[in-house]
């Protein structure tokens, strides 16, 4: 006999609260439907045409009764309805500090990138009792990042970033899994998802080991352990590169006065554009913009940008927007943060 | 007026010298009635077919590994099981074969309103079907029966095309059957027939209408859109082209979600006509049960987001789903409080068709409650796309619908075919079914919470144990379904003659002979009494005249 | 009933109106399942409006993908209309106007039992349909020409003056936006915006599509109305029994309301 | 679910179909009359399109102005084209019908656009 668990492992913040609003309907489920069955089972057998018993004074109808079996239920799935959207709302909130991870999906395999460049395929190691933000785009069909210990899911779409978040409580290996129907393989689109304490994750994170990229060749991933205490991170200086050799920084001068506005301090505040509407730019605005920067063009500036659409891999554009991000403290407080624990522990551990 | 003076031969019957001439005298038929058993012959074959893939998934799903089929069969045989299941079993079951045989019948009429019309719906359905038949013998598709883009319109390699044309000739054959309906239930009713006096089955029928009339246009032109981006390569889904595959979505379950009320609403007027029948005494709360159908066709069109709550909409959408989601469970949940109070000093028998009804009330009230469960965002987003779904939406579509589809093919068998059928093997097949529907699919919601998600051919160790019990049960399953086959068709021979009404039902259609006469009425009937009007004292009545022996 | 040749009367079927045709002579048609005249035509009546209602909705979508991209990428919209022939859309919609009066005034002639009236109201809204279909094939070719390198269909056929700059507005591999005219022209990367995955196409695709779906009912229609003249010629209608020329209207007026939304929404947009 | 409230018990069986059908008829004078409104109508709605070329105008009220316009037509094509105006109740509400369904789906579509960011710059939620 294989184990043969019947209900899933609780390892994040989310876990307790859902299983307890799933054990309330459960309950709620079993008065009305396990309460039922035995009345109906007991007017079939009581009302039996072999049975003796009074059928005088039928009732046709009656509006009370009605109106209780209309109104209790309304009420219970109401209450029901505002306890989940609560939770809903708390699972689409992630809070303002959290470590943040890049994820692609691709037909039919998960890559995932960590703050300082380090790579990994089906995997995704995480730090417990830490926010984690997930950044997730696809390069071609949807798929959706399922993680059933932390009951978190969310599809992951080509051409746009939609993200999730979750805190894991327990350490342990747990399923990943691709949950959205991607194509023939969709069932081996599997991985697991590694959560161990922020020490050992840390270690983790600044020992190199060999990664395979998605287009399977193999990188050197380690470059992180070296690179961070000093530079700081390298998904942001990878970025910076890329800024330099395509030449964005000679339109996007950091003192503003060049043809394009000045990228420093823009993320995640609210930019008035052109037609007089007012953006916040997030991630999905610099990544519309860097590929698509007519859509929205910022007030006072030419539209005269070319596109770079077709001209930079999904790795590249999240490098461009870690860098973008970089540049403005809202942005790099969360990463910031975190590599400076990493810088930490990294320091303790040479000790 | 037209001629009344009319032979009142049953409209099996045929005088054609020729095998030729018979079998034309069936597929020129503009007979409703006639038309309704060409529906059900096609039907069941297609219910056969679709039940054919599920075996074949539900065998390979008995080990972890993929070792009897290869990835990509696999995919080829789920999406062959939804798209014939949903479109070619589910959607016009119901209304196609008992719709169509039915409802002149209740409303007193000749024939439909527009005869034509309806020879002409089955031909489409024909035709949708041969499109899908050939896009499965000539490979396969593999996009499931959700057609998502971008998959389906710029990655699957397979008869998508095919496919797609299946299902949309499909809908305009349903859309025929609805204008029908509609136009039949407001024009053709006999005299005094007021909408009150309607059967429930009538109601619930014309709530059907509505919602497949409103609806599937807009599936027809969305698949038709992916169609065109899947041929030309210019796309109005897929972002690579500028487009959103979020619309897809919207305009997909704007359709696909009401339709599962297209699939559910005519199996509760069946439910209705049985449990009054079979309990002697007037169904509780009419009028609550007819404006539920109505409540459930409108409100069924408000809510389509809820199978798109992780899809990337946004979390206002996904509140004002979530919220309308609950509201329409209320009209659902009084058609349930209304059955049971219906039984209430009744005078109940367990004749088969009772037996399927007591067990679709059982069925779906597990449905209907999980249905609350996705509702709900929080849980939703954990067990969406997950085997829970899966199992939900069996527990509607199978326990809800086909319990309903059977239980209304028993109860009306004696009436389209003259002959009684055998009443034991009947309940055991009923009990056979209800046993194996929830050995089949009660453990899919483990699962599901455990994390399983749907459509995957190879799946981690610890699930295994119940997939094994989910297959057993399909097994039994399988055999339930296949008893019926066998002794009603061998009824057709051996079954003794039936009567006019043998289950001492009320409704017109219990009125003219059994089968029914060409021209359903020798003279227009009036109607002077309500639906189901048993008198107080006909439950007391049918109690005292049992005897150990009669039926129970 | 075995036997469909001694029924006649009115019915809906499938995709568009199919007005039935009656033995000639016998006036007012019932089918042997309607008690009344009455109930017949009503019943006629009211499944052609059902059937409306599906026709609206199968555009409905169209108009739905229409709504969200013009709300998405409103710049681009305005750019792309102006490359679409308004003169010719507006001279369309007074084409169609006219041919919904002429149906019209042909159901209130089929009403009054005029017999050589309805058949020649009827056979101007042929030539009206027509014609409407000539001047949208027109259009159409225009765009097609302009793939070829040529400025017009005519210029094309005769290989005769080749266009200027290079256009292709037909959506598909070819599919070429030229450079924008007057003040747009600043945006100088906006020269050429050529191939796959650019938001013009979409607005050419969508444009293609609602128009091409609606020339589709057009041809019904004019094979109803073509259909109505013939049974008015062997005097099918009578002052009363006219229901199928008054369904087949209907299916034209159709016709007429989803133009009179596609115009402004293609060829009016800034 | 309105259907019933206005074919009160007994009127709209076929017995009785006679009684309130045919109220009333749409003379030729009409026809020329909406047919002229109609021209009206549509040479508005292309001078006001012109207009809009040199006068800066919301783009937002250009296209209300345009609907408004081609809704007008539609209203009086269905009204007496299509004798709404003298049908019975039930075409009239299937005539509504369409528009509500149509209605149903544009409201709710925009409104997870315009709530959700789509395309990815304009909404406030990523």
């Amino acid at each position: 006999m294989p184990d043969f668990p019947l209900f899933p492992e609780q390892a994040s913040t989310f876990a307790g609260p859902i299983d307890a609003l799933y054990g309330v309907l459960i309950a709620l489920s079993l008065i009305f439907g396990g309460i039922l069955p035995f009345i109906i089972l007991y007017l079939m057998v009581r009302y039996h045409r072999s049975q003796k018993a009074d059928r005088r004074n039928q009732p046709e109808g009656s509006l009370p009764l009605e109106l209780t079996w209309t109104i209790i239920p309304l009420v219970l799935v109401l209450a029901v309805f505002f306890w989940g959207a609560f939770l809903y709302i708390d699972i689409r909130t992630p809070p303002a500090r959290n470590l943040e991870i890049y994820v692609i999906g691709k037909q039919w395999m998960w890559h995932t990138q960590h703050s300082n460049g380090k790579r990994e395929n089906n995997e995704l190691h995480v730090p417990i009792n830490q926010p984690v933000k997930l950044i997730m785009t696809s390069q071609d069909v949807i798929h959706s990042f399922y993680i059933p210990a932390f009951r978190v899911k969310q599809d992951v779409l080509p051409g746009r970033y939609t993200t999730m978040w979750f805190e894991a409580t327990k350490t342990g290996e747990y399923h990943l899994f691709c949950a959205e129907y991607c194509g023939t393989e969709h069932a081996r689109m599997v991985g697991r998802v590694v959560a161990m304490s922020l020490a050992d994750y840390e270690r983790w994170l600044t020992t190199p080991g060999e990664i395979i990229l998605p287009d399977g060749s193999a990188g050197a991933g380690g470059s992180g352990s070296t690179l961070i205490p000093s530079i700081g991170d390298p998904m942001a200086l990878a970025g910076a590169q890329l800024f330099t050799s395509l030449g964005c920084v000679g339109c996007h001068r950091d003192d503003g006065a060049g043809i394009g506005p000045s990228l420093v301090g823009l993320y995640n505040v609210e930019t008035r554009m052109q037609d007089g509407s007012l953006v916040t730019a997030d991630e999905n605005y610099l990544r519309e913009s860097i590929l698509n920067p007519g859509a929205k063009t910022v007030a006072g500036y030419a539209n005269v940008m070319p596109s770079y659409d077709g001209q930079l891999s999904e790795d590249q554009l999240n490098q461009l927007v870690a860098y973008i991000k970089s540049l403005s403290d809202s942005g790099s407080a969360s990463t910031r943060l975190s590599n400076d624990q990493i810088a930490g522990v990294v320091a303790d551990e040479l000790k | 007026m037209a001629t009344t003076a009319l032979p009142s031969r049953g409209y099996l019957e045929d005088d054609t010298p020729t095998v030729w001439a018979w079998i034309k005298s069936w597929l020129f038929t503009v007979d409703h009635k006639r038309i309704a058993i060409l529906y059900l012959l096609a039907i069941n074959f297609y219910f056969l077919l679709g039940g054919l893939a599920a075996s074949v998934v539900r065998i390979e799903l008995i080990t972890p590994q993929g070792d009897l089929l290869s990835s990509d069969l696999y995919n080829r045989a789920f999406t062959l099981h939804g798209i014939i299941m949903v479109f070619f079993f589910l959607i016009p079951g119901i209304p196609a074969v008992l719709g169509n045989f039915l409802i002149p019948l209740m409303v007193g009429a000749r024939d439909m309103a527009f005869p034509r019309l309806n020879l002409f719906s089955w031909y489409l359905y024909m035709i949708g079907g041969l499109f899908a038949l050939s896009a499965a013998v000539f490979g396969g598709v593999d996009t499931g029966w959700t057609f998502y883009t971008p998959f389906s319109s710029t990655y699957s390699n397979s008869n998508v095309i095919l496919t797609i044309a299946g299902a949309f000739v499909m809908g305009f054959s349903s859309i025929a059957t609805g204008v029908n309906f509609i136009v039949t239930t407001h024009t053709m009713r006999a005299p005094g027939l007021t909408w009150f006096r309607l059967p429930l089955f009538v109601w619930s029928s014309y709530a059907t209408s509505l919602i497949i009339v409103l609806a599937t246009p807009v599936v027809g032109i969305t698949l038709l859109l992916v169609a065109i981006e899947r041929i030309w390569g210019v796309g109005i889904f897929d972002p690579a082209l500028g487009g959103d595959p979020l619309l897809f979505q919207h305009l997909f379950w704007f359709y696909s979600h009401p339709a599962v009320y297209i699939m559910i609403l005519p199996g509760f007027g069946v439910i209705s006509e049985l449990i009054s029948t079979f309990s002697r005494k007037r169904i509780f709360g009419y009028e609550f049960i007819a404006f539920s159908s109505m409540a459930i066709a409108i409100i069924g069109f408000l809510v389509w987001g809820h199978h798109m709550f992780v899809s990337g909409q946004s979390v206002y959408s996904g509140l004002v789903f979530s919220f309308i989601t609950m509201l329409v469970a209320i009209p659902s949940a009084i058609k349930v409080f209304n059955w049971t109070a219906t039984l209430y000093k009744g005078s109940i028998s367990y004749r088969t068709p009772m037996l399927y009804a007591l067990g679709f009330i059982g069925l779906f009230v597990i449905g209907g409650l999980t249905g609350i469960f996705l509702g709900v965002v929080a849980i939703d987003i954990h067990v969406t796309d997950t085997y829970f779904v899966v199992a939900h939406f069996h527990y509607v579509m199978v326990g809800g619908t086909i319990m309903a589809y059977l239980g209304g093919i028993h109860f009306w068998w004696p009436k389209m075919t003259g002959r009684m059928y055998n009443e034991v093997w009947g309940g055991i097949s009923a009990l056979i079914i209800f046993v194996g529907f929830n050995m089949t699919f009660f453990p899919q919601f483990v699962l599901g919470y455990m994390g399983m998600p749907r459509r995957y051919h190879v799946y981690p160790q610890e699930f295994q144990v119940l997939h094994v019990l989910s297959s057993a049960g399909s097994t039994v399953l399988a055999i339930g379904f296949i008893i019926p086959l066998i002794y009603l068709t061998l009824s057709l021979w051996k079954g003794k003659l039936a009567g006019d009404n043998p289950w001492d039902a009320t409704g017109l259609e219990w009125t003219v002979s059994s089968p029914p006469p060409a021209h359903n009425f020798d003279e227009i009937p009036v109607v002077t009494t309500e639906a189901y009007a048993y008198p107080p004292e006909a439950a007391e009545r049918d109690a005292a005249a049992w005897r150990p022996g009669s039926p129970l | 009933m075995a036997t469909t040749t001694t029924t006649q009367g009115s019915e809906v079927q499938g995709h568009g109106a199919h007005a039935d045709h009656g033995h000639a002579g016998h006036g007012r048609e019932l089918q042997h399942h309607f008690e009344t005249a009455q109930q017949q035509k009503e019943a006629a009546t009211l499944g052609m409006w059902v059937f409306l209602v599906t026709e609206l909705m199968l555009f409905g979508g169209i108009f739905m993908a229409y709504t969200v991209y013009r709300w998405a990428f409103p710049d681009i919209w305005a750019e792309a209309a102006h490359h679409l022939n308004t003169p010719l859309g507006a001279l369309n919609t007074v084409v169609l106007l006219v041919s919904s009066l002429t149906v019209a005034l042909a159901v209130n002639a089929a009403e009054e039992g005029r017999k050589q009236r309805l058949i020649r109201l009827l056979g101007v809204t042929m030539v009206l349909g027509v014609a409407f279909l000539g001047i949208k094939g027109y259009e159409y070719s225009e765009k097609f020409a302009h793939c070829a390198g040529y400025e017009t269909p005519i210029a094309w056929a005769t290989s005769g003056a080749p266009l200027g700059e290079t256009e292709c507005l037909v959506p598909g591999r070819a599919f070429v936006f030229p450079a924008a005219h007057g003040e747009a022209a600043a945006d100088a990367h906006h020269e050429v915006t050529p191939g796959q995955s650019s938001p013009y196409q979409l607005f050419y695709l969508l444009y293609f599509i609602a128009t091409g779906l609606h020339a589709v009912h057009m041809l019904i229609g004019l094979s109803i109305v073509g259909m109505l003249t013939f049974m008015a010629a062997r005097g099918v209608f009578t002052s009363v029994y006219s229901t199928p020329v008054e369904i087949g209207g209907l299916y034209w007026h159709l016709i007429d309301i989803i133009w009179v939304f596609l115009f402004p929404l293609f060829y009016l947009v800034h | 679910m309105a259907e019933h409230s206005n074919t009160m018990p007994g009127t709209d069986g076929h017995a009785a179909a006679s009684d309130h059908h045919s109220h009333g008829h749409i003379g030729r004078d009409t026809y020329y009359r909406v047919f002229a409104a109609l021209m009206v109508l549509m040479v508005l709605t292309v001078g006001a399109w012109w207009i809009e070329g040199f006068m800066e105008i919301p783009r937002v009220l250009g296209v209300l102005i345009a609907m408004a316009i081609a809704s007008s037509k539609t209203v009086l094509i269905i009204y007496y084209f299509m004798h709404i105006k003298i049908s019975n109740r039930v075409t009239q509400l299937y005539a509504a019908a369409a528009f509500i369904g149509l209605a149903i789906l544009f409201i709710i579509v925009m409104g997870d656009y315009f709530a959700r960011g789509w395309p990815p710059s304009s909404g406030p939620l990523p």
